[in-house]
């Protein structure tokens, strides 16, 4: 395996520590401000008005008795948002579901918007509102969206990627194809050939500060916005696009972050407050409820699909195939295209075809959740993988190493690999203690392994060198899971100080150049290689600085231990000169010092994970209870490693939810019916065991300290990896998440019949 | 209808007229600017919003303002002695227990709670004592260890 | 919307009575709060009655125990004597939502709430427990079974109040259990659920039996063929088996989003056995 | 200047007559784009909604200065997002 050979075995001076967060205290007192915690001079309470329908004619929208309730100082509609999309179907769409247009598309759907000035007002000014709707059919799933007689979302969409392109709209997005080979052959190669479907329900990602913000436009068009977002930056760059204003004048400033997970990637009320604020002329605070999180924010798509892989007796698969169709909720979107490019990412596979279907259908927008897409599929290869090393008679590990992916194999989705960690994290699965754990009666092991691609994107990071030797670090990449600290370690650690003397912040929008958000497990991988480069030239100013004071050429100073040394037989001796003696000499050396930097940091390389699964199955009852869990990952380079489990034991843990439980549930009238955490059931403390981890550190060859992102992977092994356990435990096979136990105990009572 | 209350919190007295409806946790963000009590769902159902009512943890969106009159509540603002953070504050950072760190606050106030009736709790005991609070960042392997460390502290 | 605290159960009961709006009676809050946040309720009045002393004492009586109707759920653990004699009930009472809501929520409230899922009402209604209530026309006595009239509604009447839940005194070598089902270890409503207390003699024959389940009918149900089943056998297989089945025919249940017919109609019986087991070991059998 | 296959991900292929490669002159990925929206405009939407470029396993998203190596596998896949 190539990697940077630098990296190998390097010892650290800070990085890899377990510091403690820059934020910890303030997180621990209740004094860190998150979204629906700011307050501004004149507020008024912003409420939305949600379509109860799935799916109808927004016919008429009456608000002028609202608009006279007293204390209403702004209402508006559609009719506030003029289309400054410029044609670009991307916006428009978030525009229209920000606030439904001619239609009313799902069940939650704003359709109008009150500020007032307090909540009991707003409340009373929403039943005021007359809405008239021309109630149409709807379509909830999947599979019955493609139908031909399936109520039509949109009349504009036109499948794409089927020739000719259909001249009758449909509900049907996009159809894509990955792979190579010929499966047709490999199939007939095969031994045996197993060929099943599956199904997943829709889940949300559950972070538990639902959206809030403070929007404050003036009538000059200065604006401010105090958000809990992934990205101010994005959400600056959207409201602004939307609501036809320039982003310079949008000022947005992020809270610390309850929680996103891909769900605070998108704007959602956003645009309503900044429309509310500039109708009324004051600042407007806009905080969702926990219903409307549910009802009208992003949650993942819920899947069908159909999984076939062949292998002969020896262990090798011969062929793949599967179909996924997935939904956007009521937008376009590639969530299918994205699990036919994972599908079979982990494997080695001459013979590999993936047919991608995707669907609008009458749900709130999906948005990106965690590996957006990804567990699903997994859910269905990994399955159907165990079932085919049960088949053949090997045992499952050993069957995925001999089929594992490794450097030069030719990806499902096209390219070929670079050094990759499928087959270690196989490896130590194997060698894992867990693996060879005695087990409970009715307990049953199950493993799967997940892949993802991780990114990098546009980062900027400002490091600044304080007058008495301290540094400060402003980061346009918000800290959702401790990259502020891990940041200070690499400033540190390239600076040669204390990890006390570096204090990292979150910017505003005002303050930096664009930066994208944190998704894609971008945070720490991009932003700790900007602040490496953002160090490196303060760095440089440092011992230029230096050189000037000894009066001697710049390459006769080196920066070693927070500190420049001449070097040399002739300046050898000096005295070296602290960075607290740099920095108080400043002004008389060329003023301040500071070190910027701006790149794209692309190349962040793959990501791949093995999960190990105890669960219990009660056959009475179909309940499942997870006994033993471990998750084995590649992190390139832990920067901290408490933060690195604690990306891997979240994941999981969202994961084993997703496959138990979590659920959205819809009526037949199209509503949904459980939009509360009292019947989307999360993981509570009880449910789960200590989640194991084991980080495996093989250096991406692309960062200088050879980190990779470690966010995402980890919710992918689990659903299948569950579902498997549940098998070796009751015998019965799951095509259904969640595995809720009306399900299990069914398959239980039709195995036994 | 307004109320007018008087009452303890966090040991000073504290005077605040209310909505009759409003619920504890409006009062303590919106009056009186503690907003270290989160409002994660409204129902019941998240315990972002805890605090010790006389002695009892609850969840403050779930208990009206108005009956506060006389009585004491103990919110996370509270919890550290002047600059000296409470042991369960101080091993929450320092095992990592938090990411995102908005259901801290609840879990904080959960397991004080716990930990007054229970010093010496199990695993179990944690779990169920906490299974109030959710948590989606963390899958509570390290709020679930942080406990432990504390009440080992704590115990001495 | 008007808050009312008085001080005696007397004066809960005029309010009530001439409130000529909506009016709640405000114990734990735990449902009305949550139904109020909704919009589902806006009440006109609403009548706390924490701060009735009576209603916030749990008492030995000569009969049993009166547990009054304020006490929260989590106080009926801080009492030795109770949880001696009714570890079920208490069980029962302190799986209702979380810690934080068994801190505020009272088995009155859980039973007047009217939901055919509360997990208190099944103990209460296998322990044999009675409530005593107060209203414009003076005091009664109801059994627990006796309140729900159906989903989310009583047979209180306009004024009355539940001031107490009455429990029986303990008989010797009997016991009580309640099982629920939840698809997670906590916070969840029940699925199905199913309370025994059962009390055996000498020889370890079952004399007497009370079966409750919850969530399978509009209100919970006394099921006497499934006592029927058990008295008269020490709890042997063939025992167990009609029980089950005696629960699970008794079971009139709906699909909804908690679960479907089949299911609570299958574990109806499976926790009837299991719970059997239980109040069977309490009460000393073997 | 070398003239390089570039391979199509599923969703391009009909826009290039069905083939699953192409060949370019290109020396960075800006270049390729350019000629790929002049030679085949039916792929322009895909190129402004994002199409990353997997150079021998290395994926570039942004970066289109990168220059584009001969005798390298050089496959675009779509913008993935993330969570």
């Amino acid at each position: 395996m190539t990697m940077n050979p630098d990296l190998v075995d390097k010892t650290y001076k800070v990085i890899g520590t377990r510091v403690r967060r820059p934020d910890g205290v303030d997180k621990v007192t209740g004094r860190a401000r998150y979204g629906a915690d700011a307050s501004a001079p004149g507020q008024l309470v912003g409420l939305v008005l949600r379509s109860p329908h799935a799916h109808a004619v927004i016919k008429k929208i009456d608000i002028s008795k609202a608009e006279k309730l007293k204390g209403v100082k702004a209402v508006i509609t559609s009719a506030d948002f003029p289309d400054h999309t410029n044609g670009d179907r991307g916006l428009r769409d978030i525009l229209e579901n920000c606030m439904a247009r001619k239609k009313a598309l799902y069940d939650g759907h704003a359709v109008a918007a009150v500020a007032a000035v307090d909540a009991r007002t707003a409340r009373e000014a929403l039943k005021l509102i007359k809405v008239d709707y021309q109630i149409l059919p709807h379509v909830t799933e999947v599979d019955d969206a493609f139908k031909a007689n399936a109520p039509l979302l949109h009349d504009d969409i036109f499948t794409d990627g089927i020739t000719p392109t259909p001249t009758k709209s449909s509900n049907f997005v996009k159809q894509a194809e990955y792979g190579h080979g010929d499966i047709d052959a490999g199939f007939r190669e095969a031994d045996v050939i197993i060929e099943k479907s599956y199904k997943t329900e829709q889940t949300h990602q559950g972070y538990i500060e639902p959206h809030s913000c403070l929007a404050s436009v003036s009538p000059d068009g200065m604006a401010e916005m105090w958000v809990c977002t992934q990205g101010h930056f994005v959400y600056r760059n959207q409201c602004a696009a939307i609501l036809g204003m320039d982003a310079n004048k949008l000022r947005v400033t992020s809270s610390e972050i309850g929680g996103g997970f891909g769900g605070k990637t998108h704007i959602w009320a956003e645009p309503l407050a900044l429309a509310l604020s500039r109708k009324a002329n004051r600042p407007v605070k806009l905080t969702m409820t926990r219903d409307e999180v549910f009802r009208a924010t992003g949650p993942t798509s819920s899947t069908s699909i159909d999984v076939k892989i062949g292998a002969k007796k020896d262990g090798t698969i011969t062929a793949a195939f599967a179909e996924l169709r997935y939904h956007g909720g009521a937008f376009p979107g590639n969530w299918a295209e994205f699990g036919a490019m994972t599908g079979f990412a982990c494997y080695d596979l001459k013979n590999v075809k993936t047919v991608s279907k995707d669907c609008v259908v009458n749900r709130p927008k999906t948005a990106a959740y965690r590996a957006p897409s990804t567990p699903q599929v997994c859910f269905a290869v990994e399955s159907t993988v165990d079932e085919v090393a049960r088949a053949i008679g090997m045992n499952p590990v050993d069957f995925r190493i001999k089929n594992a992916a490794k450097e030069g194999t030719k990806s499902s989705y096209g390219p070929v690999y670079g050094p990759i960690g499928i087959g270690p994290t196989l490896e130590a699965a194997k060698n894992h203690p867990h693996m060879k754990a005695p087990l409970a009666k009715d307990t049953g092991r199950g493993m799967a392994c997940g892949f993802w691609f991780n990114f990098g994107g546009q980062t900027c990071v400002d490091m600044n060198v304080t007058p008495d030797g301290n540094v400060t670090v402003a980061v346009g990449t918000i800290d959702v899971g401790g990259s502020r600290a891990s940041l200070a370690l690499v400033v540190a650690e390239e600076l040669g100080v204390p990890y006390d003397a570096v204090r990292v912040v979150v910017a505003d929008t005002s303050t930096l150049g664009h930066n994208d958000m944190t998704d894609g497990s971008r945070g720490t991988f991009s932003s700790s290689m900007a602040a490496v480069f953002a160090t490196r030239n303060a760095i440089k100013t440092l011992r230029e600085r230096a050189a000037k004071t000894w009066e001697i050429p710049l390459d006769e100073v080196v920066w070693e231990d927070g500190a420049a040394r001449a070097v040399g037989a002739q300046h050898g001796n000096r005295a070296p000169l602290t960075l607290k003696e740099i920095a108080a000499a400043a002004p008389g050396s060329g003023g301040p010092i500071a070190g910027h930097a701006e790149i794209v940091a692309d190349n962040a390389g793959v990501s791949f994970a093995t999960h190990i699964c105890d669960a219990h199955v009660d056959k009475e009852t179909g309940k499942t209870t997870i006994t033993r869990y471990t998750v084995i990952q590649d992190a390139g380079k832990a920067m901290h490693p408490a933060y690195v489990e604690g990306q891997y034991q979240g994941g999981a843990a969202q994961g084993i939810g997703w496959a138990l439980n979590e659920e959205y549930i819809y009526g037949a009238n199209g509503r949904l019916q459980n939009a509360g955490f009292l019947d989307y059931r999360i993981p509570v403390c009880s449910d789960l065991p200590m989640i194991d981890t084991q980080i495996l550190e093989i250096p991406n060859p692309h960062h200088p300290y050879g980190v990779r992102g470690v966010g995402e992977t980890s919710i992918v092994p689990p659903l299948a990896a569950v579902a498997n356990a549940v098998t070796n435990a009751a015998g019965v096979h799951m095509n259904h998440v969640p595995m809720s136990p009306p399900r299990i105990l069914k398959a239980i009572k039709a195995l036994k019949a | 209808m307004s109320v007018h209350v008087k009452t303890t919190i966090n040991g000073d007295q504290v005077e605040f007229v209310c909505g009759a409806d409003e619920p504890l946790l409006d009062v303590l963000r919106n009056r009186l600017g503690l907003t270290g009590a989160k409002e994660g769902c409204g129902t019941g159902d998240c315990g972002a919003c805890s605090v010790i009512l006389d002695g009892r943890l609850v969840c403050s969106c779930l208990v009206l303002g108005a009956e506060m009159d006389g009585r004491s509540v103990e919110t996370i603002e509270g919890m550290a002695d002047g600059a000296k953070l409470h042991p369960l504050q101080q091993q929450f950072i320092d095992n990592a227990a938090l990411q995102c760190g908005v259901c801290t606050p609840g879990f904080l106030m959960a397991a004080q709670a716990l930990l007054r009736k229970n010093p010496d709790p199990t695993e179990e005991d944690i779990r169920f004592g906490l299974a109030g609070n959710l948590c989606r960042c963390t899958g509570y392997d390290k709020i679930v260890r942080a406990v432990q460390a504390a009440a080992k502290e704590m115990r001495g | 919307m008007r808050y009312e605290a008085p001080a005696t159960a007397k004066e809960a009961v005029a309010l009530l009575a001439k409130e000529k709006g909506t009016a709640y009676v405000l114990a734990g809050g735990t449902d009305l709060l949550v139904k109020m946040k909704a919009g589902m309720v806006e009440p006109d009045l609403v009548v706390d009655i924490k701060r009735i002393k009576a209603m916030r004492e749990i008492k030995k009586t000569a009969t049993g125990f009166s547990i009054g109707g304020a006490v929260p759920c989590a106080a009926l653990t801080e009492n030795a004597a109770l949880v001696k004699a009714w570890p079920g009930v208490v069980e029962a009472a302190n799986l209702i939502g979380s810690k934080q809501v068994q801190g505020r929520c009272t088995m009155s409230g859980n039973l007047c709430n009217a939901s055919p899922a509360a997990d208190s009402v099944p103990a209460l209604v296998a322990a044999g427990a009675k409530v005593a209530i107060t209203g414009p026309k003076g005091s009664r006595k109801l059994a627990v079974e006796d309140v729900p009239a159906g989903v989310g509604r009583t047979n209180l009447k306009k004024g009355e109040i539940v001031t107490s839940i009455e429990l029986p005194k303990k008989l010797a070598k009997s016991g009580d259990a309640y099982l629920r089902f939840i698809p997670r270890t906590e916070m969840d409503i029940a699925v199905v659920s199913c309370a025994v207390n059962l009390t055996i003699d000498g020889k370890g024959v079952i004399t007497k039996a009370r079966v409750a389940l919850g969530a399978v009918a509009v209100t919970v149900l006394l099921v006497k063929d499934a006592a029927k089943a058990i008295i008269g056998t020490k709890l042997d297989d063939a025992a167990k088996a009609k029980l089950t089945a005696a629960c699970s025919a008794a079971c009139k249940p709906i699909d909804d989003k908690r679960g479907t017919i089949e299911f609570r109609t299958d574990v109806a019986g499976v926790l009837a056995r299991r719970a059997a087991e239980t109040a069977y070991a309490r009460a000393g059998g073997k | 200047m070398s003239r390089l296959e570039i391979h199509l991900w599923g969703a391009l292929r009909p826009l290039a007559g069905g083939a699953s490669s192409i060949f370019i002159e290109a020396q960075t990925i800006r270049e390729l784009f350019r000629k790929m929206g002049e030679q085949y405009p039916g792929m322009e939407p895909h190129l402004r909604r994002g199409v990353a470029v997997s150079i021998s396993g290395k994926v570039f998203r942004d970066q289109l200065d990168t220059p584009l190596p001969p005798d390298q596998e050089i496959y675009l896949l779509p913008r993935v997002p993330g969570g």
